[in-house]
């Protein structure tokens, strides 16, 4: 119990990143709306992102510029933000384009609703 | 060499041609077929005659980085001339029985196919080349079973498809299995396995061989599909499903048994010794079956499973005589069979009678076909003025001769079964004589006619006088011991 | 200018496409132009990556490194071009030539105006691009990017279709396949927690330095890129989306998605299980017997759902469920005999899997049926179309003399190196089972009596396209000599532990 | 050469009567033409032969089958006894089937039936032996069937089948023989020296099987009853007289491989010892059968079963006493001759009486002697014939017969005895079967039957033949067996044969004396036996071998039928289960494929969300199954209880 503990302590960020991913699996399995599942896929991204992030932090570390007068200073590993910052933008194209489709479903079945769409779609098939 | 290239390219060539003529007439496309098939046979009699004389004939290549080869041995070279000939057969009667059908172009492109094809496996030399053809037999017979189009031929097409599918899958890992072992699937040069020697696994690659083949070869759980497939037309069911198809099952099997394993290793096999008792319930049961059917196309389906298991009984007694006998089982039978099936097709044809119990009077119709089918169901049971008799004695000499002499009672009892399907159906059809007109006259019933009293002919020729096929038989079993 | 652009080979394969992509949209109005480009940049690609193959072969198989930019591995991002990537590189290339050209002067019908049929092409040529890309790249998180860039594409793809239920396909598409980026990044993430690299070859030796430190995270990243991998490339029971999408998209769209997109996943799922993991791992870890066994129910379960099927294009998505199954089945099998087979049979399916679909979209387009049972006749007014559509099916089920029968010989061959003859039965069973579900498609086109009002076959660019397709899988299967030979050795670099 | 030419002269008339048309070819009497032809050729060809100078000749034909031809003295009287009796119901023959009809037919089969039996008899290799023995069944069937009324193609079809399996039995003996002795023997070279005697005992028992069945033996005779008397009385005539006798040359032929004169036929010992007891038995069986019959042709059918049983008895006798046996081969020999000659008189006087009245049923004929004097006499000569009267043929051969039957009785065996004992029992029984024969046709009270037409002159004078040579035979008993048995019995290796009879004498009192007794007490049998109608009696069906057979044939069926609906019934449950399942597994892939909908707990999930469960689920299988059960650290670690067959699956 101890040792969970004290891993709990010194690892949170990716215990919080688990909770978020569970809770982003969590809405997109059961909210029926598009949007919210939409929501919950980007809260999973982040999750990921945050786990990236955390695995380039270190304890004390400066921010990664290069500081000539302290030239064997700590620094943070800034690969992993750079690139969760093309994740994100990634992220951001989906979730855009996901919208966009969003958009094209309510124009075409009147709803936004999962459930909904899943009848809608049974009723035009056996018709 | 050029004979050989000729041989299998005649029967293509002419289906593409007849392919290629939508708007010709019946009577151009039958010269087409003709002149096309009797190619195909003289050229695969050159062949066999190469053969017989000693001459290697090769052509090999590679597919894929696989070796392939043609080189006819005596056993495909005889297989070849059984099939060639009668091809030319089954040609001729076909004019005669598709003159008022429905899609000839379709049904002689195919036929004309399947003969390329079926020489294709006759003359392979390795494996691969056998598979291919093996294969592609299916495909090439596919469009003859299903010729009618109706659900019934449709379904048995589907079948036949599957089922042989099936075992060509089975065959695949077996000469995979062949080919790590060997790195080798070329089988002219003596056994192909003998230098493997005993080892875990030949049991079952035998088994899958035997499976894979047996399938076109009919062994009696994976029959099936033969009784299907007999809603072809007569001239199909006659040449492939009473011989080319089915014998190139039997031929597979004869191939891997006597080419693969060779005599020696395949004797040391425990299959070796259920391999005969299952080619022996599947003869007994195959002609029991064979007595209850009513439709005598189905009986005679029936029957050829039966009688195709002769030739494997012969096959698996890995012994000289009962190898010769199961040649001369081919060649005897092949006759038979497909006169057997002439006479059930014109009597179809000519009276519309496909029941056996209706048959009472026919022969009165029909007095030359009948006598065709009588000689025929007499050499099915194996008595002596006819060819089968040779090669039933052969098979019951190899039998006994192997130390299993309850084969011989099999083959006996099964002669006798034999004598209850057909004869009675004989008999009936003289019974009534009733004032009914003659029905052989015509273009077409002397088509067909013709092509069924000169096979009746032929296998009395070769039951009085079987120095005629013995050298082929001879050659077979002197390239094999 | 001709030495820098051979130098520059490797990346300009990958860049061309893309580049040509955005500049696409600037021509929308002259649509002749737009297809012309597009037709000359895959066939541009397909010299390409022939000729880097040839060097590959000439080479004996060393691979060519580039590194970006200037900057060398491990810091720089490194392309290499390997066996594997030649192999990879060419059948992307040689798959989408012709279907460059089905689409010539066909999409409008569709997919719309030359707006839409420009904006398609843009988005075709960047999932060549980005499929090049995966053939190519040797660093973990650029494999995501591609992976993106390729979804997108896809679901792009799909949406095109001016068909009311591609939007909805798509976004469910969208949304597994978002799930299982965000998987992959999860994965690609926990391989970095561990090792600190990128860079496959170093991410590689430092794995596998180190892993007894952490088995339990190693295998999370295993099952994170498993999972994430196999939905984006339809491993059954991941492949929920695949039939709606690919039977929803156009059918050039259709062709690539089932031929080529499901293929660079599971290429870069290769490259990442064997290149990083490298095969000790996976066999400690039992992954391998994970796939194998994944890939045969994939085999048996795709099969018998497209026997169910009665719409043609979905027949032949589950179709491609199944041969999916092949691939994962070929990676688990793990010895050179299977990857060897595993690979053929990528390339063969993608050709294959190609023409079907072209040939299927052609007839749905000229007889407006897409129902199986309503195809009675097409085989005799559309011969050049079933006569293509037969030799791939016959191709697939696996006969001699085409390339099917070429991959599956190899994967026999492993399975049966690998001693798994369950293994050997499903190949087997597979098929036949495909057998069962192409031959009564070809049956009722040839020999079904009722035959369709009136149709024939298409234009000439689609006629090359279709018998280019028919003439591959022919070569494939006959002559298939250096393809082989470069899968051969891609396989053994595959289990050469670097 | 001309070996050949006897057979093929019948076969040429056959093909020349097929080649006329109906209405020509009346005026030649075609098979009266060939058969004397026949008879003449093949008494100037095989004068020699008689003498024992045996003939071969072989085919120049290549290959495994050399058909040969070779004549010796016994082929030479078999032939020549064949080509007499056609003669002779050549002469009878177009009468009698103007009335029965189908004329041609018959005459097409009588011809063809003459061929393939003078082939059989002239053939000297197995091969063509049984190649002739297969024809003569199938063209002889044509006689049995010529009514086509159901007894008849019934009887056609017990004929048949038996015969088939007579033919394939003597295959399966030919095969046994050749492994035996690794080369086949040909036939007339005497006896053979087995390499593996079991193969050849084995052999030989099948052989004597095939050709048992032929010759009406017990208890393989059950389609000869029904044959003879449904076939047209000149067929009967020739079944019974010659057909049967084929069965006989073929037991004489085997007992020639086995070894005749050899002491106990040296390869097989047993054979002469079995023949004995079927004999025996088949003289007893035919005898007490016939004494029951109300039909005069089944009467005489059955007698020609139990006058087979003479003819065996004698063979067996033979064999089994080497040396000294041969008396019984001669008696043989010359039974057959005789048989042939009393028994095709009997039919033919049958003949004439049925085809006048149409009429067989012996208890509705009678008092006939004043309407068919002639018929009368004849029949009356022939009764005494095969009844054995002295002065007559029948004498002769039996007095031979009895004189081995008690040479052997004398060795002490129990079998040689019995044989004995019932040999006169037998007699006696004959005796009484032919004077209820002779008595209820042309005695007693007079018939009621209206008779018709006129008694065709040809018919006397075919009987009379037979008639002129029976008495001849009876009066001069002994040139028979010394010009012409002895010389065969020698061909066939019993050396000891003219020995044996030479100091023989027919007419001594002891043999005239038991046969008047054996007369006298069938008479009074056949008395007793009227008197108290037991003639009338019906044995139960599983006393004889007509039920016996039947009861099997019955059981068999039943198991087949049996065997049958099983079959049935388990390819319908197959395929009621791959319906089932086909069903089941469309549906699972219908709710998989289409409506994706399911629940974890209470949270339902349907279209998108279920597939990203099936995702997260897959996920969360993989991360537990294989880190909490720490399965993949060091491979998939199934539990050992797992069936082998998955393990080959997983394991490499």
């Amino acid at each position: 119990m101890k040792t969970l503990l004290d891993s709990l302590m010194v690892n949170y960020p990716y215990f919080a990143a688990m909770i978020l991913f569970i809770i982003g699996a969590f809405t997109v399995l059961t909210r029926s709306n598009l949007f919210k599942k939409l929501i919950g896929i980007n809260i999973m991204e982040s999750a990921i992102f945050l786990m990236f992030i955390a695995a380039g932090n270190i304890r004390g570390g400066a921010v990664p510029i290069l500081d000539k007068a302290n030239p064997k200073a700590l620094y943070i590993n800034p690969l992993p933000s750079a690139l969760m910052l093309t994740g994100i933008v990634v992220s951001v194209s989906v979730t855009a384009f996901a919208l966009a489709l969003i958009i094209k479903l309510y124009q075409f079945y009147g709803t936004t609703d999962a459930r909904r769409i899943a009848e809608l779609k049974k009723e035009v098939a056996s018709r | 060499m050029t004979d050989l290239v000729l041989a299998l390219a005649s029967g293509a060539a002419g289906g593409i041609l007849i392919a290629l003529m939508p708007r010709a007439g019946d009577r151009l496309r039958n010269i087409v077929a003709l002149i096309f098939s009797a190619a195909g046979t003289l050229f695969s009699w050159r062949v066999a005659g190469a053969v017989f004389a000693g001459r290697t004939i090769r052509i090999s290549g590679e597919i894929a980085g696989l070796a392939w080869s043609l080189h006819p041995d005596p056993l495909g070279a005889v297989f070849g001339l059984i099939v060639s000939t009668l091809w030319l057969f089954a040609g001729v009667y076909s004019f005669g029985y598709m003159a008022e059908e429905q899609k000839q172009r379709t049904y002689y492109t195919y036929f004309l196919l399947a003969f390329s094809v079926t020489l294709g496996v006759a003359f392979s030399g390795n494996l691969l080349a056998l598979y291919l053809f093996y294969e592609l037999l299916t495909f090439a017979t596919y469009p003859l079973v299903i010729h009618e189009r109706n659900s019934e031929a449709m379904k048995a097409g589907s079948k036949y498809i599957i089922y042989s599918l099936s075992g060509a899958g089975a065959i695949l890992i077996a000469i995979i299995i062949v080919y790590s072992w060997t790195g080798n699937l070329d089988f002219t040069g003596g056994p192909l396995l003998a230098d493997c020697g005993l080892r875990p696994g030949l049991g079952w690659v035998l088994a899958l061989f035997v499976a894979g083949f047996g399938v076109k070869a009919a062994i009696m759980p994976l029959h099936r599909w033969l009784p299907a497939a007999m809603c072809a037309p007569t001239p199909v069911s006659a040449l492939l499903h009473a011989v080319a198809v089915v014998y190139s099952g039997v031929y597979g099997i004869v191939r891997v048994v006597y080419s693969v394993f060779g005599h020696e290793l395949a004797g040391q096999l425990h299959l070796s010794h259920i391999l005969p008792w299952v080619a022996a319930f599947t003869i007994l049961v195959g002609v029991i079956i064979a007595t209850q059917q009513d439709v005598l196309k189905r009986r005679l389906a029936y029957h050829t499973v039966s009688q195709l298991s002769y030739i494997l009984l012969g096959a698996f007694t890995l012994h000289p005589w009962g190898l010769a006998g199961a040649i001369c089982h081919m060649i005897s039978y092949s006759t038979l069979k497909v006169t057997l099936f002439f006479g059930a097709g014109i009597i179809a044809k000519g009276t519309g009678k496909v029941r056996v119990s209706e048959m009472s009077g026919v022969g009165w119709q029909l007095p030359r076909t009948m006598a065709a089918f009588g000689i025929a169901s007499l050499g099915m049971i194996g008595m002596l003025p006819l060819n089968t008799f040779w090669s039933k004695y052969y098979l019951m000499r190899g039998s006994v001769a192997m130390g299993k002499w309850q084969l011989a009672l099999v083959l006996i009892a099964s002669g006798l079964i034999n004598a209850f399907c057909f004869i009675p159906t004989v008999v009936a059809a003289f019974a009534e004589k009733g004032e009914q007109p003659v029905l052989e006259k015509g273009s077409a019933m002397g088509l067909m006619l013709a092509p069924t009293l000169l096979l009746a002919g032929i296998a009395l020729l070769i039951g009085l006088w079987p120095g005629l096929v013995w050298p082929g038989v001879d050659a077979v079993v002197n390239w094999f011991f | 200018m001709t030495a820098t652009i051979k130098s520059n080979l490797p990346v300009f394969v990958v860049i061309m496409p893309l580049f040509v992509a955005f500049v696409l949209p600037t021509f929308a109005r002259r649509i002749r132009l737009v297809e012309g480009l597009v037709t000359a940049t895959t066939a541009l690609g397909f010299l390409g990556a022939g000729y880097l193959a040839s060097l590959i072969l000439i080479q004996n198989g060393n691979p060519i490194n580039y590194s970006l930019g200037g900057w060398s591995a491990p810091w720089g991002i490194e392309i290499q071009v390997s066996n594997l990537s030649c192999f990879f590189l060419l059948m992307v290339a040689g798959v989408s030539l012709p279907i460059a050209l089905f689409a010539a002067d066909n999409m409008t019908h569709e997919v719309g105006g030359p707006q839409q049929t420009t904006r398609f092409y843009a988005l075709y040529l960047l999932l060549g691009g980005a499929l090049a890309g995966m053939a190519v790249t040797s660093d973990l998180f650029n494999v995501f990017v591609l992976v993106e860039v390729a979804t997108l594409s896809c679901c792009g793809l799909v949406s095109s279709s001016n068909h009311p239920w591609a939007s909805e396909a798509a976004f469910n598409y969208l949304i597994l396949a978002t799930l299982g980026s965000a998987l992959i990044l999860g994965g690609i993430g926990f391989l970095y927690i561990i090792t600190g690299h990128l860079n496959m070859e170093f991410a590689s030796h430092e794995l596998n330095r180190v892993w007894q430190g952490y088995p339990h995270v190693v295998w999370i990243a295993a099952s994170f890129l498993l999972v994430g991998f196999g939905v984006k490339s339809a491993l059954f029971p991941l492949h929920v989306w695949l039939p709606d999408a690919h039977s929803a998209a156009p059918s050039p769209a259709s062709a690539i998605l089932s031929g080529l997109a499901v293929k660079g996943y599971a290429i870069c799922l290769i490259k990442v299980l064997y290149n990083v993991f490298g095969i000790a791992l996976i066999q400690d870890f039992g992954i391998h017997r994970i796939l194998t066994l994944l890939g045969m129910i994939a085999i048996i379960a795709g099969s018998v759902f497209a026997l169910t099927q009665d719409k043609l294009k979905r027949r032949l998505a589950f179709s491609t469920v199944a041969q999916v199954g092949y691939i994962f089945l070929g990676l688990g099998l793990a010895n050179s005999q299977s990857l060897t087979g595993m690979l053929f049979h990528m390339a063969s399916h993608a050709v294959i899997k190609s023409g079907l679909f072209l040939a299927a979209g052609a007839i749905i387009a000229t007889t407006g049926k897409n129902r199986i049972s309503e195809m009675a006749g097409v085989g005799r007014k559309m011969p050049i179309t079933m006569a293509v559509f037969t030799i791939c099916s016959v191709s697939l089920v696996g006969i001699p003399l085409f390339s099917g029968f070429v991959g599956k010989w190899h994967l026999l061959l492993g399975s049966l190196e690998a001693g798994n003859r369950l293994a050997q039965a499903v190949i087997i069973v597979g098929s036949v089972l495909c057998a069962a579900y192409l031959f009564p498609i070809i049956r009722v086109a040839y020999f079904e009596p009722t035959p369709v009002a009136d149709c024939r076959d298409p234009g000439l660019p689609q006629m090359i396209a279709l018998i280019m397709l028919a003439a591959w899988v022919i070569i494939l299967g006959v002559v298939p000599g250096p393809f082989l030979e470069l899968a051969k050795r891609a396989a053994i670099d595959l289990l050469v532990m670097k | 050469m001309l070996l050949v030419l006897l057979p093929i002269i019948p076969l040429l008339g056959a093909f020349a009567l097929v080649g006329t048309r109906r209405t020509r070819g009346k005026s030649i009497n075609i098979p009266f033409v060939v058969s004397s032809l026949t008879l003449f050729l093949g008494q100037r060809v095989l004068r020699d032969v008689l003498g024992g100078n045996p003939l071969t000749y072989r085919l120049p034909v290549s290959g495994p089958y050399v058909p040969t031809f070779r004549a010796d003295a016994l082929s030479a009287i078999f032939v020549l006894l064949a080509a007499f009796l056609w003669w002779v119901v050549s002469i009878y023959s177009p009468e009698y089937m103007k009335q029965e009809g189908r004329a041609r037919s018959f005459d097409i089969s009588t011809l063809l039936t003459l061929s393939a039996v003078l082939g059989v008899f002239l053939a000297g290799d197995l091969f063509t032996l049984l190649l002739f023995f297969e024809l003569m069944t199938i063209t002889s069937f044509f006689w049995v069937v010529h009514r086509r009324d159901e007894h008849a193609i019934r009887a056609g079809y017990f004929y048949l089948f038996f015969s088939i399996a007579g033919g394939l039995l003597l295959a399966l003996g030919i095969v046994l023989i050749g492994i035996a002795t690794s080369g086949l023997p040909a036939i007339g070279v005497g006896p053979v020296t087995p390499l593996k005697p079991q193969a050849f005992s084995w052999g030989v028992a099948v052989i004597v099987a095939g050709f048992g069945i032929k010759a009406g033996m017990a208890p393989l005779h059950l389609w000869l009853p029904h044959a003879h008397s449904v076939a047209p009385t000149p067929a009967s005539t020739l079944l019974s007289g010659l057909l049967i006798k084929v069965g006989a040359y073929g037991l004489i032929r085997t007992g020639e491989i086995a070894g005749w004169g050899l002491e106990f036929a040296s390869a097989a010992p047993w054979l002469g010892p079995v023949l004995t007891a079927l004999g025996t038995c088949t003289m007893l069986v035919g005898v007490l059968a016939a004494l029951l019959q109300s039909d005069a042709k089944r009467l005489l059918a059955y007698h020609s079963v139990s006058q087979m049983g003479y003819i065996i008895l004698g063979l067996g006798i033979g064999l089994s006493l080497g040396k000294a046996g041969s008396l019984g081969l001669l008696g043989s020999i010359y039974h057959i001759v005789n048989h042939a000659l009393f028994k095709a008189a009997l039919f033919l006087g049958v003949g004439v009486i049925y085809i006048r009245t149409g009429e067989t049923d012996l208890y509705n004929l009678g008092g006939l002697w004043r309407r068919f004097p002639v018929t009368a006499i004849l029949m009356f000569l022939a009764v005494l014939g095969i009844a054995g009267a002295p002065g007559l043929n029948g004498y002769a051969s039996k007095t031979l017969l009895h004189h081995a039957v008690s040479g052997a009785a004398q060795t002490g065996a129990p079998l040689m005895v019995w044989a004995e004992r019932l040999f006169l029992l037998v007699g006696v029984g004959t005796a009484a079967s032919f004077a209820k024969l002779f008595y209820l046709i042309f005695l007693g009270k007079p018939t009621e039957i209206e008779i018709s037409g006129e008694t065709s002159q040809k018919f006397h004078i075919s009987m009379a033949v037979l008639a002129v040579v029976m008495v001849g035979i009876g009066l001069r008993p002994e040139l028979f067996p010394k010009a012409l048995a002895v010389p065969a019995a020698q061909g066939l290796g019993m050396e000891t044969a003219f020995a044996g009879i030479a100091d023989l004498s027919f007419w001594n009192t002891g043999d005239v004396a038991g046969m008047i007794i054996t007369l006298g007490l069938g008479i009074l049998v056949c008395y007793a036996g009227l008197a108290t109608g037991a003639f009338h009696w019906t044995p139960p069906g599983f006393l004889t071998l007509e039920g016996l057979g039947a009861i099997v044939c019955h059981s068999l069926a039943a198991v087949i039928r049996t065997g049958e609906e099983s079959y049935h019934l388990a390819i319908a449950s197959i395929s009621e289960i791959g319906r089932t399942i086909r069903s089941r597994l469309l549906s699972a892939c219908h709710r998989l494929d289409h409506s994706r909908d399911g629940a974890i707990g209470k949270i339902a999930l349907a279209g998108i969300s279920a597939d990203a469960a099936i995702l997260l689920v897959t996920l969360a299988i993989l991360i537990v199954c294989c880190t909490y059960f720490d399965l993949g650290l060091a491979g998939l670690r199934l539990p050992t209880s797992l069936p082998s067959w998955m393990k080959i699956s997983f394991y490499r």
